[in-house]
């Protein structure tokens, strides 16, 4: 028998299976390996919300995709070309994004009458034919082939059962021509205190490869080039690390020691988990009793002269609001992280959202603005946290970065940065020149930042106080004078607005004019960018523009709009971004709106966009 | 921290350009004025101090106290303090607070600071009102006080501050008067020289909205015989001629005189490590059989958040010595594109 | 000597003194006096931040300004005809808002050194002749007239120099020739326990009545001829007190129980300590430990089927978010009142602010939209409260209402409301009606209001659970489903959106076409109209609408708007709903942003007016 | 509250259709089967139970309980079920939290709960560990426990739970074991018919995060001797042959065994109205000298904020019977304009 190689430039793999089944892993292993293998990639892990749902159920259904291609890619894909079902559960929440064509495979053992029933099956779906006529189905009992494959070792068949996701893993790496050096060199050293764990994955894993090697029922493998991407030395990257090592890298070139004082909540808290281990870089991190804590002590050390970070998710945003007034009004440089989730309330808590853009906004008392930028990419987490540092101790305010539980748990490869390249974070706390006429003088700003000095305690001569209560210009003092209000509420809105003034033009992505403009923020980025692509391609005068920063919207955005036609807000919200840029430059601009706490897909918005156009 | 061994200070030294902005008569001027005087001899320089408060009359102290200050919001100043004194444990840091600040709205970041026993000096003025709001009851008014918010009296059992905090794990408490300068600077020192936090209530007089609020502990007449004042290692003596005494009933304090039936030997010592006679002594505020505890109630020695987390950094530095953030970034599998 | 009598129209009164000076209790008593005289009038009083900041010094100064007319007027005045001042402070602070040829009355006793020095005076103004060209200028000493009117009765001196303001009100219930009756049966009422204080009081009323009447130095007396207000019976009343009587006309009418969750907080304060009055209606308040147990205590209430009400000022609603966003999704009613005052954060905490607006709209996470309506004037506090709970147990949902420190302290004469008239609140609580196949189904709404059924706990066969995860359409299950998201999402959107369909066609005032139309919310309507009366009575196309609902809009503003040339939006804010009218009409609209803690002026409005009418 | 004598109640009555969703072996199911068993046994009826809860794996619990429901947010349920006891005292409210939800972010509510002594019976589902976060330390783990947000182990003193309720004004502590089926139900019978807030610390295991904090004092060949079961009025008697017992030294507590030196008669006996013994029994949790108490510390009687303000509300309806708000609009200084 023959198996044809067939290359292809692109695909989706899904893998899903039960919590307890591994599918996190599988799907990091996968992605590690293809990143090596130099194909662009993108992820998207889709957790339950419950730790554990009880096993065989639909909530218990965990889930991560991986796109691939030898192209430079922007998703992680919208429908899977390939589906693993490690369980019925498992199959009827995914088999509905499956396109016809499209192959799935399962493991048979766990389509057993329990977990049928579970999963809402009166049928064995993988016996009754309902799924042949539509897909290429495979059908493996799994357990049974990694039971045989470590039948002499000496672990329980509970332990051994549990390799079952390297089996599926390996018959993956071998239709899609994959090594599997990296997976065993990585389990033989996650394992090694447990030898006869490393054993049985990695028997597992060889048998799932010599499964599609040796056995006739599948007549392809598939090949996908290298990408042809940038140069440069890459890594893997997933967003909240990166975001994390963001943050790292500002506190070290700006020689300011790194403060985060956090809570924890889905899907932000592996930011206060990856900072806590890098105590060795003289982080400081500190696990408060609430969100209000998490960024009062923030506060606190930014007033002592660290760099301070809070990091959360919308709903320990909408607790934040008052201190985050007091940071305005303070005016001390502050990082506040929102990783977006599905709302409102408890919402969706490990579903991604954009919908706190307008509580970022405006979720506090009074006139209280704040500057607001959004990453793209989950690689791009590391530039906008670097940028969000930098402009907080620049312009000394506080800043609100938004990323989403999509870009947070999401992957892709990643140039590594030569952090000495960075653009430079100068930070110079007052001293002795800040004094006039023998008084320091707190709130006497830099004429082109509006920035008012920073000053450490533990200065000589710098005493000084601070607080909530409106201020007067120059001197600082509780001032209650109207007119006075009046200056220092503008001013702060002025800090705000200066800070475009150093935003490079922004970028169009396709021609200055056409007929319809696709207008982005946030982790929709990748999906604006391939469908704009996909229009292009199609004849479509359609471009794209991606906004970093939100708060303040770049100069030069007013004038790029009106060149065009119409223009397209895709968002996964009822319309925010969209509201703002309405109101700004008064543009009938047209929301895409879908709230299903998941990403906008590149199709979804083509169609949309084609609508429009045919009007 | 650094001794100021050199410079000599004044009062004057602690004193802000402000003009001070409570009611004539206010308790909380005699607070600030023992601060102030009490500050030059602690032997620190000056500008290390912090002063943090939250929001209310007695949140305003930071004005008046030439040092840094930072005047914040309603209840927060505990988490904000403990910000400056995890980034910062050079500094010697202060949290003013009041009785609804720090035990209402803020109540729940002063026992987490408490148990965390984060290098702080905590005043709690406690004026059992809302001062700044202009009279409704606080969480330490007694039951039955008739207020804005409670024209028909309040209903709710008080906190006993002293007790709440030896509930949650206080190494240090301690409680003084704002009529008594004294003792007030003593407790002051105190509390700066308890490594971890100290936490000291001060009863303070609130002439407008709950005047005499404490007048049994302040009155000529009646103080001796109501104020058992705490001294270390020494029995519970009070009253005008020293001729009363505190002594354990089984495990109840009792009010005893010394005479023909009990001595000085029968009396209660009191130890500042012993938590038992701390809970005893707490629970005793404000009961009309026994006298007022004031002084050092507690005080042991226990490590500290911020030492803590110092030193975990400091042997993860010696671990790993010369760590850059570039490091970590080119760890993991990386790959080549040309 | 002849005194003449002058009739005017409108006269503004300003009485200015220190905090223990007694200035609110004399515009108070002024106050009744003159409503039951038969004016119009307004009122706005001003204290000082500081509960009682040193004797005789600026911070410590409290004012409270009357305007009052023989017309229907609508604003407390910008400038005042006569300044009260009882120090040098008072007079120091408020001089410059005097026009020339304003009268100014001081009590030259407190014209001391000591008080000059507190207020910054180098010299007398008394004195130096500085005032006399400017102004009628007219300094008693008041103190010296008490204590020799006093000096009989058995008072120490200081107790007697407390009544000096009584003498002040004396001297100009003279000047604009009102009784003393009304003042008289007050105090007896007010002081029957301390009859000698009575005496004092009256006496020092009488002194200055007589000061008047008797001295030469007084040529005009005034006469104010009563408005021609709509007929029927009229009381006084402060925004606050109008605002808890219509809560608690709705607990009557709609026969639940009230229950009120709040913390104190400066304006709204008052709301809570006068429903903590009326225990004989049976109506429940809890003082919290924080505005979160405020809110979340109501919550609870409004689950057990009282009608739940919070009530805060800014930095408490931003405390509030979180718990908003549960109301929300778990669709209880709910009515949140934040009676706005200057931010950012502590801010300027007694003055007054419209800026918390976007925070109303967007203050928590997710798609969370709420109600919003605000109140115009002090009287209409009481209507806007009455249906703000209406709107509540009608659609099931929290309800936002927004007042402001003016309105909150100000007042006006106001036609006691028949509260049978009032529209029904009927509540029907779920019952075994709503039990369908066996199973109560908690999100199973109504066709038209799509409000879900209200079951109370204790009744049998409703038991249901509700939560701030995102729940199954019709039964309220937790629910994880894209679609059911998505669908939920836009439910609760049109849920709000819907309540424009019962709301009244808009009023126009004056032309429904012209060159401007002045669009305004909140405390800013009486300004806004008296503006638009003057530049129509010069001949302006001008006119005005003002907005009780803000979310939804009224689905007729749109096409209203549109017939205008200019809209113009004046705010005490940097632009809030001026955004919402852009994004919503792509109308340029102007706006007209004065953030100095206080009102709008008329005149400021009508200058803007001309100028955009001039371009 | 209405007895249904009538109706007779089984635990499928108390069990709703939502299927349960904790991991397999989490201590929380057996907490909900206790409750289940017990519940028909109340003598109430079953529309007038509420359940509140916040958020974290244990607040889920509301969802499978067949009454009426509420899972809020993090940290409010105290709050929340104050609203709705305070509003509907004739209804049997019911809070469950978390050690993260009630101690961390939740701390201030808790409190002021147990000093407004409003009738609602809490259960603390204390596992040690943020589970539904997947795995943070919390308010009570232990010194040094390495979490993921503390990977060279936590430095706080953890909060003891019950000292901190009685801090704050409880007037009743009680705690049990999820493994110790029948003891618990005794405590939840005992919660319900205290009136006034009755605080349950339940020690709860987290398989997934936390597996086996509390094995000691679970395990067969150990808990005799780690276990002190609490009885009141009877002398404080342990160990496998009930061969240990607690005495008084001084007023330290401290075990002795049973025998020659020492018999029943002089060890601690338990009475549950006493402050002091509640204050010393619960400060000898998880101390390593000492078994852990377990059963009720503490119970008295105190009234209750929703009795006063009822009583308060019927004076003054009793006052002025049949007010109407029209008769407040109605006053003032009134006058007409025709
Ligand atoms: C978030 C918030 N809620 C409420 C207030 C209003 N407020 C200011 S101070 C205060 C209480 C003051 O009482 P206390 O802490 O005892 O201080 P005191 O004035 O008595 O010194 C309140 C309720 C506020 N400023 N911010
Ligand atoms: C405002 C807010 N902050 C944080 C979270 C995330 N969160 C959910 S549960 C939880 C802690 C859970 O711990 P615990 O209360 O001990 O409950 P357990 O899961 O252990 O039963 C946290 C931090 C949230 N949902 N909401
Ligand atoms: S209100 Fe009371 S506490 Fe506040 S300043 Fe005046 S006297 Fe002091
Ligand atoms: S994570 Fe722990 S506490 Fe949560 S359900 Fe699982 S075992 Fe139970
Ligand atoms: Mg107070
Ligand atoms: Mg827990």
């Amino acid at each position: 028998m023959s198996i044809s190689k067939k290359q292809v430039d692109e695909v989706v793999i899904r893998f899903a299976g039960d919590s307890g089944d591994g599918m996190q892993l599988t799907g990091g292993r996968f992605t590690e390996t293809t990143a090596v293998v130099g194909n662009d990639l993108s992820t998207l892990p889709d957790f339950p919300a419950e730790i554990r749902a009880p096993a065989g159920s639909l909530a218990g259904v965990s889930a991560f995709q991986i796109k691939f291609s030898s192209k430079d890619i922007h998703t992680p894909g919208d429908v899977p070309d390939v589906l693993v079902a490690m369980n019925p559960a498992a199959l009827k929440v995914h088999q509905s994004d499956v396109p016809p064509g499209g192959t799935i495979i399962c493991n048979s053992a766990a389509f057993n009458p329990r977990n049928l029933k579970l999963a809402g099956y009166d049928s064995n779906p993988l016996e009754d034919k309902t799924l042949d006529d539509y897909f290429t189905l495979y059908s493996i009992d799994m357990s049974r082939m990694v039971s045989e494959a470590c039948k002499d070792l000496d672990l329980s068949p509970k332990l051994v059962d549990r390799s079952k996701n390297f089996y599926a893993l390996g018959l993956l790496f071998w239709m899609y021509d994959r090594p599997l050096k990296s997976t065993e060199d990585w389990l033989a050293k996650k394992f090694a205190k447990k030898p006869e764990i490393i054993e049985s994955n990695v028997r597992a894993l060889n048998a799932g490869y010599n499964y599609g090697e040796t056995t006739e029922i599948f007549t392809t493998r598939y090949t996908v080039d290298k990408a042809n991407l940038p140069p440069g030395k890459y890594r893997n990257v997933v967003g909240n690390y990166a975001l994390s090592m963001g943050l790292a890298a500002a506190a070290e070139k700006s020689k300011l020691e790194l403060f985060l004082g956090s809570y924890p909540i889905t899907p932000a808290s592996d930011i206060l988990h990856t900072l806590s281990a890098w105590k060795h870089l003289g982080i400081k991190t500190f696990q408060a009793e609430d969100e209000i804590a998490g960024i009062t002590s923030a506060l606190g050390a930014a007033f002592s002269g660290s760099l301070a970070i809070t990091t959360t998710s919308g709903p320990g945003i909408a607790l934040k609001g008052e201190a985050m007034g007091l940071a305005v009004i303070t005016e001390l440089p502050l990082v506040i992280i929102n990783v977006q989730r599905g709302g409102p309330s408890t919402g969706l808590p490990t579903k991604t959202e954009q919908s706190d853009l307008m509580q970022a906004m405006y979720g506090r008392n009074g006139e209280a603005p704040i500057p607001i930028l959004a990453s793209s990419t989950p690689g791009d987490c590391f530039y906008v946290a670097y940028e969000a540092c930098r402009i907080a101790v620049k312009y000394m305010t506080p800043v609100m970065l938004l990323t989403d539980g999509y870009l947070a748990n999401g992957s892709e490869p990643w140039i590594v940065p030569d952090i000495k390249k960075l653009p430079p974070i100068d930070v110079k706390f007052a001293d002795k020149s800040n004094i006039v006429d023998g008084q320091f003088m707190p709130y006497l700003r830099k004429k082109d930042t509006l920035a008012r000095p920073w000053a450490k305690p533990g200065t000589e001569n710098l005493e000084h106080r601070i607080g909530g209560i409106e201020k007067e210009d120059v001197t600082g003092n509780v001032n209650y004078d109207p007119e006075n209000h009046h200056f220092m509420v503008k001013t702060r809105a002025l800090k705000v607005q200066n800070i475009a003034n150093e935003l490079p033009p922004t970028d169009v992505y396709g021609d200055k004019s056409g007929d319809l403009l696709i207008l982005s923020w946030g982790g929709t980025q990748g999906a604006c960018r391939s469908a704009t692509e996909a229009l292009v391609n199609d004849g479509k005068k359609v471009s794209h523009i991606h906004l970093r920063w939100i708060n303040p919207l770049p100069n030069d955005l007013g004038e790029l709009l009106i060149k065009f036609k119409h223009v397209l807000v895709p968002e996964i919200n009822l319309g925010q971004l969209i509201k703002i840029i309405r109101a700004e430059y008064l543009i009938d601009a047209i929301g895409l709106n879908k709230v299903k706490g998941k990403p906008i897909s590149s199709a979804e918005i083509q169609e949309n966009v084609k609508k429009i156009l045919e009007k | 921290m650094s001794e100021s061994s050199q410079v000599k200070y004044t009062r004057k030294d602690f004193t802000s350009d402000q003009a001070v902005r409570w009611c004539p008569g206010c308790g909380d001027y005699s607070i600030l004025t023992q601060t102030q005087k009490v500050f030059p001899d602690l032997g620190r320089k000056k500008e290390e101090f912090v002063f943090i408060s939250g929001i209310g009359c007695s949140s305003r102290f930071p004005y008046y106290m030439h040092t840094y200050g930072f005047h914040s919001i309603h209840g927060r100043a505990p988490a904000i303090a403990s910000g400056v004194k995890i980034s910062r444990p050079d500094l010697s840091v202060w949290l003013v607070t009041g009785d609804g600040d720090g035990l209402s709205i803020g109540g729940n970041h002063t026992i987490h600071l408490l148990r965390r026993n984060i290098d702080l000096n905590v005043m709690l003025f406690n004026n059992r009102i809302y001062g700044l709001t202009k009279g409704q009851y606080s969480p330490t008014s007694e039951v039955g006080k008739v207020t804005k918010s409670t024209p028909m009296g309040s209903l709710d059992e008080p906190f006993n501050p002293l007790t709440l905090a030896l509930g949650a794990g206080a190494t240090f408490i301690a409680r003084t008067i704002d009529k008594e300068s004294k003792h007030m600077q003593e407790m002051i020192t105190e509390s700066y020289h308890h490594k971890g936090t100290s936490f000291l209530e001060i009863y303070q007089n609130c002439n407008i909205f709950n005047d005499g609020a404490f007048s049994n502990f302040t009155d000529r007449d009646t103080k001796s015989d109501t104020v058992l004042w705490l001294k270390d290692g020494e029995p519970m003596v009070f009253g005008a001629e020293s001729d009363k005494g505190i002594r354990l009933d089984g495990n109840i304090p009792t009010v005893v005189e010394l005479g023909d039936k009990w001595s000085k030997d029968d009396l209660l010592v009191h130890n500042k490590k012993d938590y038992m006679i701390a809970s005893m002594l707490s629970n005793m505020t404000s009961k009309p059989d026994t006298p007022e505890p004031i002084g050092v109630l507690y005080a042991i020695d226990a490590p500290t958040y911020e030492d803590n987390i110092a030193s975990q950094i400091s042997s993860a530095i010696e671990n790993k010595p010369k760590s850059s953030i570039q490091d970590i970034i080119n760890s993991g599998d990386t790959w080549v594109v040309k």
